[in-house]
């Protein structure tokens, strides 16, 4: 691994700002991609941040939600959002012109690759944040493959968006319904990643905890995880998941993006 | 900072703080967490993530769980230990202009000893909290709080191993014996009494036939909790002399002024600074519209101030 | 009415209820206040609004308010008293498919005593519930269910005025104490336990400087309880033998499975109900779906189903 | 007084309907008027009468607030809501097409006037059943005077509904900006009632007073009162108000309509 363009929030200025959504496009699996005028975040997020979003104009839900960013140019960031409980639907919801209250950019980012194939695996909605790394690498002149799993074809996200930045992209449903039928893991094993293959994962926990297995001689492993957040910052210790090496990890602000050997697989949760 | 906060001064067993709103312990870490988030000169005050002797890596996930308007969490005292605390944390705090509350909270009355003596004398901390709601390990795991008996021994106990003001953070758990435990920590020499800590819960995942948290059960904050918080803060400042510092969901300057006229000299803001860390500056704004609208000088003014029918 | 209950039925001492859900006392009037909104056959039982020896106009208005996910009221136990209720609401709930339970309330142990001996022996009524949470008069204000030694005096004395299976409504109010509180009830010869009642709280119209309830401080209901409510049920139920009753905030199908999964035979539904009426048939369908998704043939084998860590 | 036309709800079948929303259109101070089809309820609803609506597609706020039926016509119900708060802001924000929770008809409703002079009141948000009711009243063929009082001109509800089932519309403006300058009750004062009057009144609880006063000898006079409710249809004994002879009053199925004399004027709350 060569430069760690990211760096821990606490040593950075982190901003909350209430921004006008600019824009609003359905993908599949009835996500909706947004697009919010947010210039302090998109200045200065990096691949695998996130930000924690207010999702009511009223109370409830009582705690923000946290979504990543899935790429942010110029002014802009962009979130992908997949309605699966109250907070979600309620962003999905959200009409051009309307406000959204955000903090961020939250966590670390990947660790940006030194030579080396670069392997993105998505499960399920795992894209948004290997997205935005796609296009950084594309920028830096780095290629990469782009693995995408999903349920059946009508789920697939960020499918194009994928294409015009990557060498290639694969796809994996489990139902067959497009590209390989199966698990997107099934994908990396196929590929057989070389030793000086750099992977990038992101996605259910079952799904990286598998390809960490994979991936075990890979140069370099990275997964983004998730957990409940209170506050996304560092103030709460709520986020925390089981280290290898016993103890925890904070998601928020030593995550979400971990070296896999970091994280521990079995009986994680 | 440009705002005058003059008259939105307070005094807390004489602490000083330049406003009535604190941190609340283990809702803003130790106070460097929020770069950019929040104007500490907002604050009067920062109650430090609570500090245990030795460091505790916390429960098992999951810690924490939304419930309606409320917050489950069982983060397990997760904190550094005191003297990574001294040796990493305080000097950020201790340089902040918010006075510096250290909570403190062990599992015997030894552990309390130690670690109020070795805080006393400590440049930069103005304060020590003293948690109660923590099992008491020499009692068979009952928290000292439900117990006036126990709370007047920790308060003794902190009390004769340090110099600083010491304020007694009450448990609800206490239940109907609350306003005894507030006398018997007054009685035993508190300083100050805080109060209410989080509310014993617990959620269920139906599918998973488990509890939500790794830790069966845990504490409820935010919202939901505050008109029950703000009942126990009327009673227990009705019943004793020292300052009282209101805490449990308050979210607006509105909640603040309601504290403070139910009994509360100042309140610590806690789930409501999680999510919006400016909060505390929002509120000033509230509360000084409250107090032009109403003519109240000063914020004294306001506690207690309730009229009953 | 269609739906084949079978499996859902349950018993509680003796009662036979064709569902597990029970209207909770107070948030369902007499039972006849529905018409067309609730199917009344979607309900295993009614516990009817709290009845005194004699009627009660209640508390000085305003008696409710609206609280984050939570309902305060302070309606003061207004009934038409235990005469009334036999000759002008009983009828109603007698000839009701649902079990009858009566929720009753005294001041003094002597009032237990003649209510009991009051409804004893008419036909109709399947159970009493004693609701403790009354100020106690004879020992000056604190409320029988917060002392463990009360609550089993009030149970001996309305078990031994009647021979209807009888079941103590626990309060909150009784803390750390409330698993001696449930402990005593048992031993004393209570046939079930329900709870919880509402948790005290208040709330303040800050621009008036006055509490919002013309009562100053009221109780507590709604979703924002059931976290609370959910482990003392799970506290309760794994301490006592009798069968427990979770009320707290119910207000889904999966509500009703997490008290059952926490050691509860049936549930309570109360302000849910007040909002919706005709929740309990909804209630109906996703225990059932549930049932079916988990392959569980009888309600008892939700009951204290929970897996531990 | 001859006929009362309403009755207990106890005694009657209430519904609870999930129902469209049919139209909405802008009034003054901000209000919303909204036309709901809700055939069951249309059909039973008469003048004085409420329902009890719920203000979220989710679960805040907890409550299910009060909205008085502004008239019925064939399968449709109409409500003027005034945004005051969170659910109230909530109905004024619906739109054609959505849904909405509502139980009705609730509570009892005005009596209708023999012989006399017919003067209904309204001051602030008033109007509503009074409309209703002065469509009745035409359709009778009885003729009604009413008096609507608010803040400013701007702020004046359902004027030209009034106008056009009413013999003579006056209107009072506190600033002066419509009408006579003043309160309503002052032009109910002018009016001079005789004892033949039947006056009805709705609005804030010291105008509602202070009719019940020059009233006094009126032939009768009714009040609509409103007060907190979790229920609306007498289970929870939450809307009681002081009695003139002590005890209490439930609004919602003992009023919200009651003869002036019942209601205990002094320090009612
Ligand atoms: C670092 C990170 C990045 C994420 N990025 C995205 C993204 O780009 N796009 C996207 O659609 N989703 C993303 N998520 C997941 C998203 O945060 C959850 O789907 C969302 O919080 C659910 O909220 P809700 O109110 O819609 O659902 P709820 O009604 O709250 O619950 C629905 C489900 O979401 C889970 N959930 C609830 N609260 C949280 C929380 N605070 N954190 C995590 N899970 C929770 C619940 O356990 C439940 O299974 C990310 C999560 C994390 C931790
Ligand atoms: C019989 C009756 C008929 C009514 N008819 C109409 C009508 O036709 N149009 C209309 O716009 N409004 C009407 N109201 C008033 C309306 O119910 C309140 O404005 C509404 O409940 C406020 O809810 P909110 O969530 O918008 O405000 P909140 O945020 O809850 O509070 C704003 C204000 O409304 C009051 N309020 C809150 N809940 C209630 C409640 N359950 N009952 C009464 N007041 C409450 C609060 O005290 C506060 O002053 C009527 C009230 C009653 C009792
Ligand atoms: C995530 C979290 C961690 C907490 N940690 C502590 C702690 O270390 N020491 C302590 O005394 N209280 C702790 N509390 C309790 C809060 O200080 C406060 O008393 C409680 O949350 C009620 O206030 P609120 O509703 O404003 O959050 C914690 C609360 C939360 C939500
Ligand atoms: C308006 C109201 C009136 C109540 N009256 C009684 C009562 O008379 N007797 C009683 O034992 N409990 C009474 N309760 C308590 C309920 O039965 C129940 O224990 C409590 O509300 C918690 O359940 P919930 O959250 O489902 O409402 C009342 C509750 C409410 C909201
Ligand atoms: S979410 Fe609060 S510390 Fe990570
Ligand atoms: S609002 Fe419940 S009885 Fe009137």
């Amino acid at each position: 691994m060569t430069s760690r363009m990211t760096r821990k929030t606490a040593e950075d200025t982190l901003h909350k700002t209430v921004c006008r959504v600019e824009g609003v496009s359905k993908e599949g699996g009835e996500c909706v991609l947004l697009t919010l005028d947010a210039p302090e975040i998109a200045k200065l997020a990096v691949p695998g941040q996130f930000v924690m979003v207010k999702c009511t104009d009223g109370a409830c839900p009582l705690l923000r939600r946290p979504i990543s960013i899935a790429s942010a140019r110029e002014d802009k960031i962009f979130l992908l959002v997949q309605p699966v409980g109250t907070g979600t639907r309620w962003l999905c919801e959200r009409k051009a012109g309307d406000s959204i209250d955000v903090i961020g950019p939250l966590g670390n980012g990947f660790t940006l690759p030194g030579a080396g194939e670069n392997i993105l695996v998505s499960g399920g909605l795992g894209a948004p944040p290997l997205l935005f790394l796609a296009r950084i690498l594309a920028d830096m002149g780095k290629q990469a493959v782009s693995l995408l799993g999903a349920g059946s074809s009508s789920r697939l996200v960020l499918k194009n968006e994928m294409a015009a930045v990557c060498k290639d992209v694969f796809i994996s449903t489990e139902d067959g319904s497009e590209g390989t039928k199966g698990l997107v893991t099934d994908l990396v094993s196929k590929l057989a990643p070389k030793s000086t293959a750099n992977i990038f994962a992101c996605g259910p926990l079952p799904m990286l905890a598998r390809v960490a297995e994979i991936a075990e001689k890979a140069s370099s492993c990275q997964v983004s995880l998730e957990a409940k957040m209170a506050c996304g910052y560092g103030a709460c210790m709520g986020c925390a998941v089981p280290a290898a090496n016993g103890g925890y990890l904070h998601v928020c602000t030593q995550g979400p993006v971990f070296p896999s050997k970091l994280v521990m697989w079995r009986n994680p949760l | 900072m440009s705002r005058d906060t003059s008259r939105l001064k307070t005094d807390i067993a004489g602490m000083n703080l330049s406003t009535p709103l604190i941190a609340a312990s283990g809702t803003f870490g130790y106070g460097d967490e929020h770069k950019g988030l929040c104007d500490l000169d907002c604050l009067g005050a920062i109650a430090a993530k609570g500090i245990s002797l030795l460091p505790r890596i916390g429960n098992l996930p999951p810690r924490i769980h939304e419930t309606p308007s409320g917050l489950l969490n069982a983060i397990g005292l997760e904190n550094v230990g005191v003297e990574a605390f001294l040796e990493d944390k305080l000097p950020f705090l201790a340089k902040a202009r918010p006075a510096c509350i250290v909570n403190i909270l062990g599992e015997s009355f030894d552990e309390y000893a130690q670690l109020s003596s070795r805080l006393d004398g400590i440049p930069g901390i103005d304060m020590l909290e003293v948690n109660v709601s923590c099992p008491n390990v020499e009692e068979g795991g009952l928290s000292f709080g439900v117990d006036p008996d126990l709370v007047a021994k920790v308060t003794k106990t902190v009390k004769s191993a340090t110099a600083l003001p010491v304020m007694l953070k009450l448990t609800p758990m206490a239940g109907a014996k609350l306003a005894e435990t507030a006398l018997a920590a007054q009685e035993a020499g508190a300083d100050a009494i805080s109060l209410i800590n989080t509310i014993g819960a617990m959620e269920i995942d139906i599918e998973r036939k488990r509890p939500v948290l790794g830790n069966v059960s845990g504490g409820l904050s935010g919202p939901a909790i505050r008109p029950v918080a703000l009942k126990m803060v009327f009673d227990v400042a009705s019943m004793v002399d020292i300052p009282v510092v209101g805490i449990g969901g308050i979210t607006s300057a509105r909640d603040v002024i309601a504290f403070l006229l139910a009994g509360a000299s100042a309140v610590q803001v806690g789930t409501g600074l999680l999510i919006d860390p400016d909060l505390p500056c929002t509120m000033l704004d509230g509360i000084e519209d409250y107090m032009d609208r109403h003519g109240i000088a000063r914020l004294s003014d306001i506690t207690g101030a309730l009229e009953l029918p």
